[in-house]
């Protein structure tokens, strides 16, 4: 079976991608995409500690955060109609009306 | 008797608001009403005061405020609190009669916040819990806040914010040592309580003493106030309307004094005892420093509240000579001050309502004028430099008298100030009353005016020339002391 | 366990009654009624638990509802009933498709209990996202603002990262010790293999890192901060007062039980990076509150510092040498300071949603305010007090608040935090002031004054009750908490 | 019974101007309008009242050679160790002061009221003298010394009111101020000397003060003078007692105090206020005598003024400022006699000069009176038949002030230099008898000047008549005024009998002055006074003793202006800026702060993950 210590390795580089999408890309929809890897690390990271440990939080926990990412996606999307009504963009960069300056 | 007190003032204090929508007029003639009938409660009290076979607390009160701290709504009167109690309604009576004329704006709100603060400022006086204390030190500022905010002259806002802010500061550090008492009290009497003669029954270790003692001291000396943390009150005196700086040179400063005298030294006697020499210095720098700036200003209301300075600096001094006399004089200087400077105060602002100037530069030779008003003005400058006969010579003499035999160097410094004072003081009649007349002539002073200054004028040369009632009133808190301090 | 859970049940039910009535009919006051209804039974419910059974403690692996916990989720359906009290009036006037406000508002109040009496994990994550993502969509309620779709965004992004970090934290925290529940997790990780094997726990640090940067984010502490003016000017009202009382308060609830119960204070690292955090935030809320001129940013940076404020009492809960005794102090303390601080805000979010409508509140500029005293004194009369209960002024609730605070503060002797609290506060003081100030100001009074209404009337007088009733007499509540946290 | 009698005379003494003043004060003050011949009537009785209580007492004690009475009439504070009363001393000595002052005072008084008869605030004018009058009474009747300091300062107050009388002009308040401030400088000097004779002695009671220091503090012999407590208490006194009296480094003020009403200066800055210094002194002798370094101090200081003020005197062209010169340089004497251990000839000096310099004020006063307010001599000549009784005045006054023979100040001036000689101190012999040479030459360089020589401006007033009948009195006064009084001797347990006057001495001391007097009629004659000096070198002398030897100068450039530069220069108080700087700093740090909100999410999101690096980089490098 796998070792732990590459599923960690791997599932922390993913959330790191996933990050990296959220910081870098402009396009609303991407950003999205990029948290749903982020999520997605992260539950493998779970199924693979709960086998570890070998009991079943891990997998329910894996299930909600299905159930997350899902009902996110669902208001993401939302926003995303929204915003793509109001400006015919999805650039977060627009978004700045509110600032200090 | 002192809740009857505190409850008339704060319901004259509404009723003067209300009476606003009603009558313009009346809000001032409540007012004067509400301070009047403030003596009622203490007539039995003054009626068989005998300072001959009088015990220390002449009225104490005590009811319970919030359990879970054991922290309890405890007032009480000694000689000396009775004395600032006094003064702080006289001075009030005073301070409504300069804003007579003066307040056209919104004059129900206006006394409603005279009133409140009045209020604050005995409760403080009185209150004997340190909770309480604390309670009533922060409530005086905010009415004096929005009286200076609002009514004030040009440059309000600033001066109001700084004022509230420098207070603040002080306050919050004082909390701090309220707290740090409260619980190391705790610590080794296992209850927790705000009393006053609870925790002046407990001995700190030296080093917990000297921080908790700072904390008291540095609230106090910025109210009182002292160089270097002085700078709030040019500015809050420059800007306040009149009777706001009556109140607060009159009352509101002595605040920082009784502090001194009530709490700092009963309770941390050996580690007062310690930084004596250092306060002492201070002292006889702030009052040389007040002098030399007072000489220097131009605006006659920021010479005067500088003068204020360099005078509170010898109640300082009063307070940290460790002597009968010296603690005596502070006294004396509290109540002599309060009304010197309350009048001087109250005659700039009678210049500033005819002249609508306060700038020595555009003053000068209004003796051809207004020949009562420079009179009144005269004397008061005459009793600020210390005249003999007079309220302020007879305190400072005893602050010297009094600080001489431990601090002989330091008590000649302060001498010194009385030459500066005299100096300062003679600039204010030379610039404004001597010389060619630059302003056209205006009303003298009024038969209400002349009452009120001749009042004052009394009171003063009753505290120069028959100080013995005072002295003796105030002798049984000084005993306390001086048993605190084992000397 | 029914009647422990009773409140969950009945506003979860409510919540499905508002979703069906909806479907059914539209009917704004019937579904604004229903909702205030079944708060309403759901917090006489939880008020019945507290009073009636004396140590009511139900525990399971998810959840965990003792007293104090009960105690503070009465607090929160209390809170919520009051805002849902006042949805009518301000929804009515925004014309928007209103029923389903109603809902999201009852699932985000679902939610932040759950938050508040998780145990676990699995519990925590639940109730969070129940809470964030309803919160998403009132925030970007309504239609026409391009401001609330913004600001919609930005929360919805910016809070699935942070629940993301926090996944993250908890998965590998769960990797490390085994298990999700709060209680274990410390002990399991000490004992299991995994943890002691990899000693070097940079992924575990990582861990905890990740997850104070989550609760950090949720709670607004800087330097994770930025999202939550943006949030409070863009969001609308209603939805800004929920993010500001609510959401803030169910993670901060779940804080105190985090460091009451289980030992994470003996983690340093947490320590130290808390207390940095709490530094940072007194300081820099304060700092960007100074000269802000919008007052719903100006609210949100005060938020940041009060948060900052509230983390001295966590970090209390902590001891690191108690000169006194008094564990029960810190949670107390820390309590109090919660309820006072919630109390006001939604109090000043209340007015300002009173004053919405009116027009001379132009996109609430604080410069709008002007002259507000002098032609709606009731309004800012109480809006002032609320302003001094933030800034801890005497005989406010927010006083009393800050009193608690120091003391727990001195008590376990963070004596460099304190120093932060005092020069925040008074930087805090300044722009309390500022805007007092800005009530103040002399204007010609507006021709189109209408006089106010009963309800306006009643909700003012209810506040100030409130507000003012619980600063000058605090020791009922105080007994209350000190009962409640000891048992 | 006699106990109770003279205590309520003294009651009356003191009390009666002080009613009169507060009187006239609240009439002014209720805009209660007075004519001046009531203003007036009150304020001479109640100093006519004053005086005759005076004799009355005289005549109390007439029989009585030896007294001393003392009477407290109210406690006024009292503070543990500290106390102190109104009580008044009797003896000798103030006894005569007494007399002076109100014998004098009233004069005065009598004179103003013809003097002032044309001022607009004669109310005013009346107020303050009376309340001089009766401060001045306080001053030398105390009886311990707080008192005696509420009188000092009184007459100090008065003087300023009354130098800066006519306030409109400028000059004349920055005078008043000046007089004050120095006199200031003095007193709070003398006031440490209180403190600390009260710390050393444990009273303030003049008497029992004196005899715990003879008692305390042994007699160290003259080489031996260090400065020990005793040394420096009487120091600090005598440094008060300069400052009043106009004496050096203390006396550039009396001049410029001539802007005051002229009868003002005759009662004050001639007869009374600047003699209290020579009063305190001699009050103190047991003190004083206690260190001979202190009594060398007062000598030295007499002598040196002495010089100084007569030479000063010699050029000066106003005739107040001459006499203003001539009073400095006669209380030198006094100063000189008191640090010879002379005290009664200096009190005794101190009487005769009352006499003849107030006489020689009013006579100017009289002069300037009917010469439409013209001060300058050299605008005047030839006066001796225009003006006769004024003349008569000026001739006697200038006479008693020369010390010829037979004038009050010949006995006096004589009695003190004889002591000088029993001291054996030749030098101070010499001193003063160069200064009776100077003196006889500038009093008579003015009389010549003024009432000889040609006619340059006609008077057109005559004096009042009440001016005549104090000018009259006084006349008579300073010619016969020469008998010293008894009783003086006894207070200062002097031997009455005096030693027996050397032929040669007496002639030399009357000799002196007459031919100073010769000399100066010849410089007269020859128009040397009014001639402007040729060669710069003399001319630099002249400017520099005209200036009183350029002690104003001195002060300006030492202490005044430095002081007001100092103190302009930190006008806006530094202190302040400290607290201004903290606001500063913070709302730069609001600016920077502020900056970071930029709206922009990618920023916000990069914030969120940049915070949880540090903190982990935090975490793992602690």
């Amino acid at each position: 079976m796998i070792p732990l210590e590459q599923v960690l390795f791997f599932s922390i580089a993913l959330f790191a991608i996933g990050v990296f999408g959220v910081l870098v890309r402009r396009n609303l929809l991407f950003i999205l995409i990029s948290i749903e890897i982020m999520l997605n690390a992260v539950a493998v990271l779970f199924v693979a500690a709960g086998n570890y440990h070998n009991n079943a939080d891990g997998q329910i926990m894996y299930l909600l955060i299905l159930t997350l990412a899902a009902s996110e996606v669902a208001v993401g999307l939302g926003l995303v109609i929204q915003m793509y009504r109001r400006t015919l963009s999805l650039d977060v960069d627009q978004l700045a009306s509110m600032n200090e300056q | 008797m002192l809740m009857e007190l505190i409850s008339i003032l704060l319901l004259g204090a509404l009723f003067a608001w209300i009476s606003e929508s009603l009558q313009l007029q009346l809000p001032k003639w409540i007012a004067i009403a509400t301070l009047l009938s403030a003596f009622y409660p203490l007539r039995q009290l003054l009626m068989e005061l005998d300072t001959g076979s009088m015990q220390v607390w002449l009225v104490n009160e005590s009811i319970e405020w919030i359990p879970r701290f054991n922290i309890r709504f405890h007032l009480a009167l000694d000689g000396l609190s009775l004395l600032l109690v006094l003064l702080t309604l006289l001075m009030g009576l005073i301070a409504v009669l300069a804003a007579w004329k003066e307040i056209s704006y919104k004059p129900g709100f206006f006394y409603f916040n005279l009133l409140c603060s009045l209020a604050g400022v005995i409760g403080g006086f009185c209150a004997l819990d340190l909770f309480l204390f604390f309670v009533f030190w922060e409530v005086m500022l905010v009415p004096m806040y929005l009286l200076i905010a609002v009514w004030g002259y040009e440059n309000r806002r600033y001066a109001a914010m700084k004022f509230f802010l420098f207070t603040q500061a002080g306050g919050l550090i004082m909390l701090l040592s309220i707290c740090a008492l409260v619980l190391l009290h705790y610590q080794n009497s296992g209850e927790i309580t705000f009393n006053y003669f609870a925790l002046m029954q407990h001995q700190l270790s030296d080093q917990a003493a000297f921080w908790v003692m700072l904390g008291f001291f540095i609230a106090f000396v910025i109210k009182l106030p002292i160089v270097p943390l002085h700078n709030w009150l040019p500015d809050a005196h420059t800007e306040a309307p009149t009777a706001v700086s009556v109140i607060l040179a009159a009352v509101l400063l002595k605040t920082g004094g009784y502090g001194l005298l009530r709490f700092v030294l009963p309770l941390f006697p050996e580690a007062s005892l310690e930084i004596a020499p250092v306060v002492m210095a201070i002292a006889a720098i702030s009052i040389i420093y007040g002098a030399l700036m007072a000489f220097s200003q131009q605006d006659l209301k920021r010479l005067v509240a500088y003068s204020s300075v360099s005078h509170m600096g010898f109640v300082l001094l009063g307070c940290y000579a460790f002597t009968a006399q010296a603690w005596q004089g502070a006294v004396l200087q509290m109540l002599a001050h309060g009304v010197s400077s309350a009048a001087l105060f109250a005659l700039v602002g009678a210049i500033q309502y005819r002249y609508h100037t306060r700038d020595l530069a555009q003053l000068g030779g209004l003796w051809q004028c207004i020949p009562k008003l420079s009179g009144m003005l005269l004397f008061f400058v005459v009793a600020s430099l210390g005249m003999p006969g007079l309220g302020n010579f007879v305190a400072e003499f005893l602050v010297l008298v009094g600080s001489f035999s431990t601090y002989p160097k330091l008590t000649i410094m302060a001498a010194t100030g009385l030459i500066l004072a005299a100096i300062y003081s003679l600039k204010i009649a030379h610039q404004t009353l001597f010389g060619t007349l630059k302003l056209q002539s205006s009303i003298d002073l009024d038969r209400r005016e002349v009452l009120m200054m001749l009042s004052m004028v009394l009171l003063l040369l009753w505290l120069g020339l028959h100080p013995q009632p005072i002295i003796d009133l105030a002798q049984q808190s000084i005993n306390q002391l001086l048993v605190g301090a084992r000397l | 366990m029914i009647i422990a859970l009773l409140p969950w049940i009945i506003i979860s039910s409510t919540a499905l009654l508002v979703m069906l009535l909806t479907a059914i009919k539209r009917d704004h006051l019937y579904i604004s009624c229903i909702t205030s209804l079944g708060l309403f039974i759901a917090l006489l419910t939880q008020t019945a638990q507290i009073s009636l059974s004396e140590s009511m403690i139900y525990e399971n692996n998810l959840i965990s509802i003792n007293n104090t916990t009960a105690l503070l989720s009465a607090l929160l359906i209390l809170l919520a009933l009051v805002l849902s009290s006042l949805l009518y009036p301000w929804l009515k006037k925004l014309h928007e498709p209103s029923e389903e406000y109603y809902l999201l508002f009852l699932f985000a109040t679902q939610g932040a209990l759950v938050v508040a009496a998780s145990s676990h994990f699995g519990s925590f994550f639940l109730g969070l996202e129940l809470m964030s993502l309803s919160l998403v969509a009132m925030v970007a309620y309504v239609d026409k603002s391009s401001k609330a779709l913004e600001a919609g965004i930005k929360y919805f992004v910016l809070s699935a990262l942070a629940s993301a970090f926090m996944l993250m934290a908890i998965a590998i925290i769960y990797l490390y010790s085994g298990t999700l529940a709060f209680s274990e997790i410390l002990i399991q990780m000490s004992s299991s293999q995994l943890a002691v094997a990899s000693d070097n726990n940079i992924v575990l640090s990582a861990a905890i890192v990740l997850l104070l940067v989550g609760v950090a984010f949720k709670l607004s502490l800087a330097p994770c901060h930025l999202w939550v003016a943006d949030l409070f000017e863009g969001a609308p009202l209603a939805s800004a007062a929920f993010l500001a009382t609510l959401a803030k308060a169910a993670i901060f609830i779940l804080l105190i039980k985090l460091f009451e119960s289980t030992h994470w204070h003996q983690l340093n690292a947490v320590v130290s990076i808390v207390s940095m955090i709490a530094a940072a935030s007194m300081l820099i809320g304060n700092l960007l509150a100074l000269l802000q001129k919008n007052i719903l940013r100006l609210l949100a940076y005060s938020s940041i510092a009060h948060f900052g404020y509230l983390l001295l009492a966590i970090l209390a809960i902590a001891p690191s040498t108690p000169l006194s005794e008094q564990y029960s102090l810190s949670t107390e303390a820390a309590i109090f300071y919660l309820i006072a601080y919630l109390v006001t805000v939604l109090s000043i979010f209340a007015i300002l949603m009173l004053l919405a409508d009116s027009r001379q509140l132009q996109n609430f500029q604080i410069s709008s305010f002007k002259g507000l005293f002098w032609h709606n004194p009731a309004a800012a009369i109480v809006l002032a007090l609320l302003l001094l209960s933030l800034a801890g002024i005497p005989l406010t609730i927010g006083f009393v608040g800050k009193f608690y605070l120091t003391l727990v503060a001195v008590n376990s002797q963070l004596w460099w935090l304190l120093s932060v609290l005092i020069v925040s506060s008074i930087i805090g003081l300044f722009y309390y002031l500022r805007i007092i100030l800005c009530l103040l100001e002399k204007t010609q009074p507006l021709p189109n004054t209408k006089p106010a209404t009963v309800l306006n009337i009643t909700i003012l007088a209810l506040i100030s009750l409130a507000v003012i009733g619980l600063g000058v007499f605090p020791g009922q509540l105080a007994l209350l908490i000190q009962r409640i946290v000891i048992s | 019974m006699q106990q109770q009698y003279l205590s309520q005379l003294l009651l009356a003494v003191v009390l009666l101007p002080l009613l009169s003043a507060t009187l006239l004060l609240l009439v002014a003050l209720f805009s209660v309008n007075l004519k001046n011949l009531w203003v007036a009537t009150l304020a001479v009785a109640a100093i006519a009242g004053s005086a005759i209580c005076v004799v009355l007492i005289h005549l109390q004690l007439a029989d009585t050679v030896n007294f001393s009475f003392s009477y407290t009439y109210a406690n006024w504070l009292n503070v543990g160790s500290f106390s102190a009363a109104f009580g008044v001393y009797l003896d000798g000595l103030s006894l005569v002061m007494i007399s002076i002052v109100s014998g004098v005072g009233f004069l005065i008084h009598l004179y103003s009221v013809g003097f002032m008869a044309k001022d607009q605030d004669f109310q005013r004018f009346f107020i303050y003298l009376n309340l001089f009058v009766a401060a001045m009474l306080v001053l030398v009747l105390a009886d311990n010394l707080l008192m005696l300091f509420l009188g000092w300062e009184g007459v100090g107050l008065c003087s300023y009111l009354l130098i800066g009388f006519w306030h409109q002009k400028h000059a004349n308040s920055l005078a008043a101020n000046k007089a004050f401030i120095m006199t200031r400088i003095g007193d709070t000097a003398m006031a440490i000397a209180l403190l600390l004779l009260f710390i050393q002695l444990g009273t303030l009671d003049i008497q029992l003060l004196q005899q715990q220091a003879v008692q305390l503090w042994p007699l160290q012999n003259s080489q031996g003078a260090v400065l020990d407590s005793v040394t420096v208490c009487a120091l600090l006194l005598l440094a008060g007692a300069v400052g009043k009296s106009g004496q050096l480094p203390l006396q550039s003020w009396l001049p410029d105090a001539m802007a005051g009403p002229t009868p003002v200066s005759a009662l004050i800055h001639a007869a009374t206020m600047v003699t209290a210094g020579v009063y305190l002194v001699a009050r103190f002798h047991q003190l004083f005598s206690l260190s001979p370094l202190a009594m060398q101090a007062v000598a030295t200081i007499g002598a040196i003024t002495l010089i100084i003020a007569a030479t000063a005197a010699l050029v000066q062209r106003d005739v107040k400022r001459i006499l203003a010169y001539s009073t400095i340089s006669q209380i030198g004497y006094m100063f000189l006699a008191l640090g010879a251990g002379a005290y009664s000839a200096a009190v005794f000096h101190l009487m005769t000069h009352a006499f003849f310099k107030a006489l020689l004020f009013l006579a100017a006063g009289a002069l300037i009176y009917c010469m439409q307010h013209q001060h300058n001599i050299f605008r005047m000549g030839g006066l001796r038949s225009k003006l006769p009784l004024i003349c008569i005045c000026f001739f006697f006054g200038c006479a008693a002030l020369a010390a010829l023979p037979l004038m009050s100040g010949f006995f006096s001036k004589e009695l003190i230099l004889q002591k000088l000689l029993d001291k054996e101190m030749y030098g101070f012999w010499l001193v003063a008898l160069s200064g009776a040479f100077i003196t006889a030459f500038y009093s008579f360089r003015l009389f010549f000047v003024v009432f000889f020589g040609s006619t340059l401006q006609l008077p057109d007033a005559k004096p009042a008549t009440s001016m005549k009948i104090a000018l009259s009195v006084l006349v008579l006064l300073s010619i016969f005024g020469g008998i010293k009084p008894s009783g003086l001797a006894a207070v200062f347990s002097e031997s009455e009998l005096a030693s027996d006057h050397n032929l040669a001495i007496v002639l030399l001391t009357i000799a002196v002055p007459l031919s100073a007097i010769a000399v100066c009629w010849f410089v007269f004659k020859k128009q040397l006074f009014n001639r402007n000096i040729k060669s710069d070198k003399l001319r630099g002398l002249h400017n520099f003793l005209y200036s009183g030897w350029g002690f104003d100068q001195l002060y300006n450039s030492l202490f005044v202006r430095p002081f007001i530069k100092a103190t302009d220069s930190n006008k806006k108080d530094f202190i302040d800026s400290f607290y201004t700087g903290l606001s500063k700093l913070s709302q730069l740090s609001h600016h920077y702060l502020s900056t970071v909100q930029n709206g922009q999410l990618r920023w916000y999101s990069a914030s969120l993950v940049l915070f949880s690096i540090a903190a982990m980089t935090y975490l793992l490098t602690s």
